[in-house]
């Protein structure tokens, strides 16, 4: 058989469940409990006005450049609704949404992007990573979490996040060989929110989705709509399941929009038409998952306003404690904490030799 | 002449450059229809269309290793780093290929690529928007490491970067981008590469700085002169490696007394090179240690502790007053 | 349709034309100039007897550490024969069998195996790359190279050859996904000899074939046996005319096997058991292509003898030239050349000292 | 004690370690069936089985990467650069991530992973085989670069450095592998990263050195002392950064001349930083400009004029002798 062709077993789906229209195909309805279908509402509705909120703080110059998610909720939400605590998030930076779900305080969201390394602390009870902003780099870090999840024989997971623009990366590519190599929990999820600041989709690559990229490692790839939480939950939970059950990483791609600016220094107006924005928003995966709700009989107007109203008090109390918060902040000898778990020698002369200055300069007045 | 902030200038000399060679592209993650994200190819895909302002996917190395085979072709490609912290990803495409195929290929080839990438802290960035880590590249043999401090210089040094046959590393300073305008001719202009400059006469001391962190140092000057009756001599390195001592060892030898400013981190940081150079050649011309006035061993904070990292105008003064003091 | 399959349309086929035991598939036997086959013929016998000859030096202390190619003579021939000399190759540091179909000199081999840069000089007529080392890394050079093609609008094309190990980095992924991007005219040859030093290629990647890898970025990619000199020839005929008539990069696996060491300074026996090397030795691409070229009337045993006798010849005088060539090249200043096209002021100053030092201590009798 | 090769210590390291705490891992390309390309890893995976030995598949970043994340779950991973000349692909995540986890999380995160790798010249190895490039790394915050010097030694420091809460890079001389044996004591044996070591005591001079140059560094200041008369002091850094200067700064005080040896490229190389510690903290007492004996600032040639390249007995010597006759 000289020219044969080769029987590749691997085949990608693309999986929907409830369509922008509020229709539900029945047969893939997954059984979730109301309470956590709720819960992921009040998550997401919370996402959706902080978003908000951090753009009208950002306009204000309260805080400093961010990347708002919206439109990419579900996307987020879906994915880590099967996790445990015990799983690890290994985020990228526009995860907002799964990071309220793993419980990262508001409180914490400003004091970062107010620029101050503390917002990046990660309390004790938590595991999960900081953000990470160097496209695509994290994956690795969630391919050695996952090894040693394997290595200690437990059943957590690791999840990583990170856009379309990042399979370009090299990082993409190892990590998704090792995870196939060693059979690692991994779950790793493709928000492909359309573009990476100014380049399309179709021109980060010329392969037809991003999903079939799980074929170069021998590793599962899904296509969700990913703004069907309950699409991604379905696909998730799959892959959560497999990679806890020893059947190794999973490739999920989630199609979805990124609504706003790439961050709050950005203008998409230079690069894509409003047209393409407005289609986009009549697939909100809020409104679409509200609609699913009510439906159910789960939420009503009231329920919602009452919702809202807790959720503005919420962050408006939140935002408050963490102005508080950083005025305490304000010693910059804090800027030597953290480099080594001990202090080296020539570290402590440099903070000393601050602090001469600091006080010699504050006595004259002047440390511009 | 047209006043001109260093994003402005540095447009010139791509829009410039492109015009008068054809061999000449511009290549990077959201250099075309974004015009950049400083937007300093703000407007070159308009004029030259796809084929020569290319958006790239987003990856580092490819960006760096595809510029290697085009300049190797014969092409002049100036690809973009988004920001000096993700610009490591090249290093080893920079250090393996571009550095040495000259060397490995015994002259057939060579390398006439620029890579530029913004520098610095100061624009209340995020984290990785705001290193300045200029050593590993100045560490490089084969490379070559310019740094402009202001609209003018950059302009003619992006100019001459582009024209040199050798493969340049182009750190542009984000705080300076448009911190202040320059006049800036339209004609040509370039400067030589490997040639520092001495932007302000004196004969008490002897202030090196470069990039961002040449404003400081002048005022800095200003202010000894001012309130201390001092007068600093200040020098702009322009290029960083291969680094010209001539002026540097001539400075010190008049003065004996000099500080170097820079933002990185100071252990192994430029400083030093700059520190061993005098030492090997005005060392008995020296009356005093030669100071470095630097961030510190530690990664730059988040933009709210930044300004404490950074050297300032009052860290400059202070340490140049202590030289002044010393014996 | 809620749970699709998406139609991808690619596939992978495996191309072999003349198979292990001569038998020859007919309707694929390309149609080769007599002459180009003899060419072909003669330099792989060249190739393997050459690097025989390399080992037996470097067992000698005559060169130094190298890599062997033996068993690897189709995959490299097979895969530059349908090139012009206006194309570039970009090979990695074990195409030696190539390299010598591209013109280079064995005298530049051997120079280059005594630890001397000269023996990397590319002569002025001839286009293609030096030895590139590090793993994968050559891939994004043959990229560029092939933009700078597309761009002055030649119709040449950039071949470039990498291993089954280099696969897994991430140069080959950004390498693979630009010139699908792009659309480039480089034609991407993997040589998979089942071993990157001592990892199988089992373990290199989870994939079933390397040449599904080419789903990733959207370009066409095939497996051939890769000691079938005719199936790879086939195979790059077509890769390179599909580059040349701008229709894009190709990627084609070569399924092949490193015979010998990885270089001088390994132990195969540490990794891998002789019996592989034994079945492995029943498919040699020199013996086959011989069977094929005598059943054809174009070799006979006396040919076969003669070119054996001319070869060893120009083995013997290459090296006693390059043997020759090298006491020209003692003078330790060249050591400072060709780092910039002009020399700057503090290299200089070293050189200088340099030259001092040897003056001083050749004075006093010695420099250890 | 039974005498070891280099290489033998830092098999017994890693055997002992992985045998005395099981969150060892030792991963990388070939370190597994093959025992790595220089054996240092032999026969772990008959002992420790693939679980904790693994093979990975060719990927410089994704070994770094990974290990990262390891490390932060819990995990001490010990991976191997097969050569210095391959590690810049690791730049990215070393620089970007474990340097800085700790910072990032506030403490919550750290990242106690070893990445070895073989460096420098002197094996008669191909292109990317001989580098030098531990100031790279010493110029990152976050970070711990150790390079030692003998068998007992890197013994001792492997141990400290599986053992330190924060990343080190460690280079090994791959030169002094299998150059002699030293006795080793079976019995765990540490020494403290971040401390210098006076390995031989003088009063005309003081000579500093790491790795590989320890040889010729040592040799030479027997040279001096039986042709010349010479006394010289010899300082072993061990750590390069963070760079512990107190023993150098005492022994320059006390000697006044100082000679930096190292192979790394002159220009920005670790002597720089050396030279400018002096400067800040024994300039009064330095008799003659501190010298630096390096590699020069090219590319290290193949193996055939490597010796002309790398600093030798002779050049140590011609160096003290001027530093000698200074003034
Ligand atoms: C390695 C690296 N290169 C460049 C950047 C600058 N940058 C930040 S986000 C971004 C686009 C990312 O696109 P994508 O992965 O699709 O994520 P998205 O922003 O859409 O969430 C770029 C280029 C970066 N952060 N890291
Ligand atoms: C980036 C890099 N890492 C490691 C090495 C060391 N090394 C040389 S060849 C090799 C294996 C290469 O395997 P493969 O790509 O299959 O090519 P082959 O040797 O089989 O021809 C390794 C690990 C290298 N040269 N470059
Ligand atoms: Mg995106
Ligand atoms: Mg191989």
């Amino acid at each position: 058989m000289p020219k044969t062709r080769i029987a590749l077993p691997d085949s990608i789906d693309h999986l929907s469940i409830l369509d922008e229209h509020g229709k539900i195909d029945t047969d893939l309805e997954p059984t979730i409990e109301n309470s956590l279908l709720l819960r992921l509402h009040r998550t997401m509705l919370l996402a959706r006005r902080f978003d908000e909120r951090l753009l009208s703080l950002q306009r204000q110059g309260r805080i400093g450049t961010f990347p708002p998610i919206a439109g990419q909720e579900a996307a987020h939400l879906g994915a880590v609704a099967p996790l445990r605590a015990s799983d690890w998030v290994v985020p990228a930076f526009r995860e907002m949404a799964a990071d309220l779900w793993r419980g990262r305080s508001l409180e914490s969201i400003v004091i970062y992007n107010n620029g101050f390394n503390e917002g990046g602390r990660i309390p004790a009870e938590r595991n999960d990573m900081p953000i990470s902003v160097p496209v695509g780099s994290q994956i690795l870090h969630a391919v050695g979490i996952a090894w040693g999840m394997k290595y200690r024989a437990t059943d957590d997971v690791a999840m990583t996040f990170f856009g379309d623009g990042a399979t370009s990366q090299g990082d993409f590519h190892e990590g998704l060989n090792f995870a196939g190599v060693f059979q690692l929990p991994v779950v790793l999820v493709c928000q492909n929110n359309q573009w990476a600041i100014s380049i399309p989709r179709s021109k980060q690559t010329r392969s037809q989705t991003l999903a079939q990229k799980a074929f170069a490692y021998g590793i599962p790839g899904i296509q969700v709509d990913g703004n069907d939480i309950l699409a991604v939950y379905v696909a998730a939970r799959e892959a959560v399941e497999r990679a806890r059950s020893g059947g190794g990483a999973t490739l999920i791609e989630c199609v979805t929009y990124r609504m706003a600016v790439h961050t709050t220094a950005d203008d998409p107006k230079r690069y894509r038409p409003d047209a393409e924005v407005e289609e986009w928003r009549r697939k909100d995966p809020l409104t679409r998952f509200q609609g699913y709700l009510a439906a159910k009989g789960l939420l009503t107007v009231d329920n919602v306003k009452a919702e809202e109203e807790a959720i503005a008090a919420e962050i408006q109390t939140a935002v408050a404690r963490a102005e508080e918060e950083m005025k305490a902040l304000g010693d910059p000898l804090l800027m030597f904490e953290h480099a080594y778990a001990e202090m080296p020698e020539y570290l402590s002369e440099q903070r000393a030799d601050f602090i001469r200055f600091m006080h010699a300069t504050q006595k004259e007045g002047d440390h511009a | 002449m047209p006043k001109m902030t260093m994003v402005q200038a540095l447009n010139l000399a791509l829009r410039q450059e492109m015009a008068r060679d054809e061999s000449v592209i511009v290549l990077g993650e959201d250099v075309g229809v974004d015009g950049g994200v400083f937007r300093v190819t703000d407007g070159l895909i308009e004029t030259f269309g796809e084929r020569r302002v290319v958006d790239t996917p987003l990856a580092e190395s490819a960006i760096a290793g595809m510029s290697i085979g085009m300049a190797v072709y014969g092409l002049k490609p100036v690809c973009e780093m988004q920001f000096d912290g993700f610009s490591y990803y090249t290093m080893h495409q920079i250090e393996a290929h571009a550095s040495r195929l000259r060397l490995r290929s015994q002259g057939r080839h060579h390398v006439p690529m620029v890579l530029r990438a913004p520098y610095g802290g100061g624009v209340r960035a995020l984290e990785h928007h705001s290193e300045s880590r200029e050593a590993f590249w100045a560490h490089i043999p084969g490379l070559k490491m310019v740094i402009p401090s202001s609209p003018r210089n950059a302009r003619a040094l992006l100019v001459s970067a582009i024209r040199d046959p050798d493969p340049v590393i182009f750190y542009e300073p984000k705080a300076v981008y448009r911190a202040f305008r320059e006049e800036v001719p339209e004609e040509e202009e370039t400067l030589p590469i490997g040639r520092s400059q001495r932007v302000r006469e004196g004969r008490d001391l002897t202030l090196i700085a470069y990039g961002a962190m040449m404003r400081p140092t002048l005022e800095a000057a200003e202010e000894l002169k001012r309130q201390h009756g001092v007068e600093a001599e200040v020098i702009d390195l322009l290029t960083i490696s291969p680094l010209d001592d001539s002026l540097l060892v001539e400075s010190a030898r008049k003065t004996g007394r000099v500080a170097v400013v820079h933002e990185a981190p100071r252990s192994f940081g430029p400083g030093a090179e700059v520190v061993a150079r005098l030492v090997e050649k005005a060392f008995y011309h020296l009356e005093a240690p030669v100071a470095r006035v630097t961030g510190y061993d530690v990664v730059i904070p988040l933009f709210s502790r930044e300004k404490y990292y950074l050297p300032g105008v009052a860290r400059i003064v202070d340490a140049a007053r202590s030289l002044l003091s010393a014996q």
